[in-house]
């Protein structure tokens, strides 16, 4: 089972409900704005402790609430692409790079450097700060930050969007890759059909 | 207005404080108005005479700053006089003895031992000039420089001694009678420094019609009474 | 603790309470225009404007007091014309006291204010402004109100520092029971006297009280400030 | 200005730097971890945390000096400790100015530390963490760089404060020359006498540039902060 | 004229330079991630001083670096809906709504408060402060405030992405119907290439 979800939790008088279980290599969470989806993602990478419910990505237990199981974001190993890039504002882009890198065991890493600025093309962005980045190289550079922590697996909010066709494709391939070699589990949000349809193995709606 | 029913305004020298407060008391038993005090280091006070602050009576802890007023002409001419004195003692901690200290080199530093001489800075402060002036004339200085402890006023210098991290102070007489439980290990010889005087007079821009009356009360029976009952002893020679 | 003593202590807390305030209330718009222009603007004189925003919290306070003595003093430049022009007197008075305060609690008012509006996103302005709002519009509904918490640090501290004033404050506006004899002048008279001891403690409860009430208020305050959508964040 | 008053004022200075620096220094970890606490946690005994902190800002210094000879004393409760376990004595030494003026920086400090903790986006810590951080590796590469801008005003601040502090360091440390007699000390001196004012404009001076020289360090850097992606925005 | 734009503009030694001129009642500028699109509407709503050129919009000149004209942005009246939200953090949504229209002259107005929250879909939401909103309703209170200024012309920065099918759908008519009807210049960057062929009367290509 590459996840297996099952979560209740609340902001105020809005309840999120879910139940995914999901043995597809690339799983994606579909549902219109506001449904939940990103509430979903941090709860699996361990930002938000749900009301109730239990968490498991490729058979590791990360959080039950029966139990008392709650492992810390850092024990989770997710590679979580925020929507919003939440890039570290005072480090140069190598540096916002190299962060997760630097503290992931050498031999757990399944993609260089190199390869990851090579393929979001981010190579001339290298020396700057996130502040004179434009959206989508913020987008694409929040991606390489997460792939380059060695990730268990990957948590993508809508990671193709605001990015040109171009851009997106190579991504998307990318995407492909990983799921296909690599075989590390992939929870996608995205709001756009023919993404869905290309990547997903497995399509889940919350609403 | 306020000036009907407000006393004339008295600048007094911190170490006056209780002594004044008893004073105004007396004057307003006489059925005048309440004399308004403020009480800070007399140098302030007298900066603040120097800038016009609005008052009417200046009475210092230092003949310096008294001398300085009246060669810059800021004083009303005439009214300068001593209202008090008063005597320096040394004053010893608790259970650090009682006996009696001579001073005499080698008896003080014998005394003293290893433990601190607190007294007021002795280079600014009046009482830390007397009692510095006093230790010179005594041969004393030299060896005790080192183990003095200068404080901001004479009340920080007995406080030194009240907590035991000095081990003897040098106080005025009318310090340490406010605290009993530390002995009087000697007492300095008059001559051994400049007479210690409390020089009161009416400041030059003074308007108050009651100056002149509570200048004269000041140095009255009844404030001298009052003065000694705080520990000041009665100015030498009574002049005005 | 006698009763007479009692009503005196309670003139004492009033006149510290009414001269912190209004120290505080004269530094907020002052300190945070000096904050504003410390952190939005680059101009030639701002290292002097800071240094002499600076200047009463390196100088020991008894120095601040004599300048202001020399500048507000009846014969001073200021003070002189505010008497000639206004009749207005600030020695020996309690506005003195207050001016005094205000002075000692501008450079950490200014700070504070500073701090929290580096910390303002500028972009929001700019939005702001797209949507129609001048220069100064945008500034009062989207600044000033993002630097709240830095307004209320300002206010808390110098609120605190001026109820701790005394070395100015004794040097300028003296130290006249009932008119500038604040809490810690009080204090200070206190430990003058024989066996003062007593009032002195019981004085500087009330002025630990009284701090204790301004952070009360102040985080409360916050708090309700970061309820409001956590944007203090 | 003679040669031998230019020796002893350079001793002044040179023990006023002293005395400054080992205090900001000693209080920069302090007052962070206080400012943290207070920013980022909620507990029950937060508000007296937060009152003995900015007592030393209430408190007329005389008083908080008199605090520290009970406490730090060689009859006080910490002093006797100190002097029996490690033979330190703080009082009537260099060391206990130190301590005097680091007790009274420390409100100011833990104020501009706590301002910009809180200006911190947590969202960074959580991004961090799920990057491998853990809570401690994640405060030191995100919320300590990302909050200097308060660790620059608290620096500041608190060399200015020890620059100008009085009160309890004479109280508690004593006026001696060379030992603890630091600038502000030496200008209070100065004061006491008629016609001391030649040597006190002389040594305020020299605290002012003393002063202005931190503040433009302090700009510098923070320019150069800024420089690094605006990031101090 | 709807928009007549030509400008340069340089961050270090990225250049940027447009030259835009275009009848269209909507026109699309695409381009890849980081070809300056949101440089050229941060120029036009008067946020960012080009080094030089030339920005007139439906006829009014709004900048021009040769005479010196440089128009402050709350003159030139721009419905600028941003690539990040960028909503007023302390305000609620009602309240973020709410600041453009009161800064409006009523008679510029050309769609009402309730018009605005009905079809994007934000009733629910008006008492939320923005840190408590999702990504897609970040953006569609974005453009419900730009919409409420009563601007001259819109610009939107990639209006649509970040939403699911049938909200975008929604939204899209509702460009539709500013197009069509009241005759608003409309400048939308966007990545999609349906949604550009749908809308866009003419395409600028910015690389
Ligand atoms: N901290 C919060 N406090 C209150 N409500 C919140 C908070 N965070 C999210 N919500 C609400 O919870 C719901 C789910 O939010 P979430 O961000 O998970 O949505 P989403 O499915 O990712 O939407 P989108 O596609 O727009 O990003 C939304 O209605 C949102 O307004
Ligand atoms: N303040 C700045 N300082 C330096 N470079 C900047 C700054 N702002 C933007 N840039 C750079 O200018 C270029 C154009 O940025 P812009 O934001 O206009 O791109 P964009 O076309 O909107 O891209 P996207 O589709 O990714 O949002 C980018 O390479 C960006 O990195
Ligand atoms: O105020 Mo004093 O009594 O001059 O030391
Ligand atoms: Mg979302
Ligand atoms: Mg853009």
């Amino acid at each position: 089972m590459s996840f297996d979800v099952h979560l209740n939790h609340a902001f105020g008088d809005r309840h999120i409900a879910l139940r995914l279980q999901s043995d597809a290599r690339l799983t994606a969470l579909v549902g219109p704005s506001g449904a939940g989806k990103t509430t979903v993602l941090n709860a699996i990478a361990g930002l938000l402790r749900p009301y109730s419910g239990r968490i498991a990505v490729n058979g590791q237990l990360l959080f039950d609430s029966a139990t008392g199981v709650n492992q810390p974001p850092e024990a989770r190993r997710a590679g979580y692409a925020f929507q919003d890039g939440r890039l570290f504002p005072h480090m140069r882009v190598a540096a916002n790079l190299a962060y997760g890198e630097r503290l992931a065991p050498s031999a757990d890493r399944w993609i260089s450097n190199a390869e990851v600025i090579d393929l979001l093309g981010i190579d001339h962005l290298l020396t700057r700060f996130p502040a004179h980045l434009s959206g989508g190289e913020v987008r694409r550079v929040a991606i390489g930050r997460a792939l380059l922590s060695a990730p268990r697996f990957l948590l993508l909010d809508e990671p193709l969007s605001s990015l040109d066709a171009a851009r997106a494709e190579e991504i998307a391939r990318l995407i492909e890759r990983i799921r296909d070699q690599l075989a590390i589990p992939i929870l996608l949000v995205s709001h756009d059909h023919a993404e869905v349809t290309r990547l997903a193995g497995e399509v889940v709606t919350l609403v | 207005a306020e000036e009907d029913t407000q006393g004339p305004v008295v600048l007094a020298a911190a170490s006056m404080q209780q002594a004044m407060d008893d004073v105004g008391a007396a004057w307003v038993a006489q059925g005048h108005a309440a004399p308004v005090v403020s009480t800070a280091a007399s140098s302030a006070l007298a900066r603040q005479i120097e800038q016009g602050a609005p008052a009417d009576l200046f009475i210092s802890a230092d003949e310096k700053w008294m001398d300085h007023l009246q060669r810059t002409g800021l004083l009303r001419t005439g009214t300068r006089g001593n209202i008090a004195g008063n005597v320096l003692v040394l004053i010893g901690r608790k259970n650090g003895g009682t006996s009696a200290i001579e001073l005499v080199p080698g008896a003080l530093k014998a005394a003293l031992a290893d433990g601190r001489l607190s007294m007021a800075e002795p280079g600014s402060v009046p009482a830390g000039r007397y009692g510095k002036a006093a230790l010179e004339a005594l041969g004393l200085w030299a060896e005790v420089a080192p183990q003095i402890t200068p404080a901001e006023n004479v009340r920080a210098a007995l406080a030194l001694v009240q907590r035991g991290e000095a081990s003897l102070g040098i106080v005025y007489a009318s310090d340490a009678r406010t605290t009993p439980d530390l002995p009087v290990r000697a007492a300095f010889p008059q001559t051994s420094h400049t007479p210690i005087l409390y020089p009161a007079a009416i400041i030059g821009a003074s308007s108050h019609p009651d100056a002149a009356a509570f200048r004269a009360f000041l140095s009255g029976p009844e404030a001298a009474a009052i003065l000694a009952r705080h520990g000041f002893t009665p100015v030498p020679s009574s002049q005005p | 603790m006698n009763s007479a003593l009692g009503a005196s202590e309670w003139a004492i807390v009033v006149l510290s309470l009414k001269v912190s305030l209004v120290a505080v209330m004269l530094v907020l718009p002052v300190a945070y225009a000096l904050g504003w222009l410390l952190a939005r603007r680059r101009f030639p004189g701002m290292l002097l404007l800071d240094g002499l925003v600076n200047l009463p919290l390196v100088l020991p306070p008894v120095v601040t007091g004599w300048l202001l003595l020399l500048l507000f003093g009846r014969n001073g430049a200021i003070g002189g014309w505010l008497e000639n022009q206004f009749g207005v007197v600030l020695v020996f008075r309690w506005t003195g006291a207050a001016l005094a305060a205000a002075v000692m609690a501008l450079p950490l008012m200014v700070r504070a204010m500073r701090l929290s509006i580096e910390a303002v996103d500028r972009r929001l302005v700019g939005a702001a402004r797209t949507l129609g709002a001048s220069r100064w519009y945008a500034f009062r509904t989207i600044t000033l109100p993002l630097s709240a918490p830095g307004i209320l640090a300002a206010a808390v501290l110098g609120f605190a520092r001026s109820l701790g004033e005394f070395g100015a404050t004794v040097t300028f506006a003296s130290n006249i029971a009932g008119e500038t004899r604040t809490l810690p002048l009080a204090i200070y008279t206190g430990l003058q006297a024989p066996g003062g001891e007593a009032l002195v403690t019981r004085l500087a409860i009330i002025s630990v009280v009284l701090s204790l009430g301004a952070l009360l208020a102040s985080e409360l305050l916050a708090r309700r400030m970061m309820g409001r959508g956590g944007h203090v964040l």
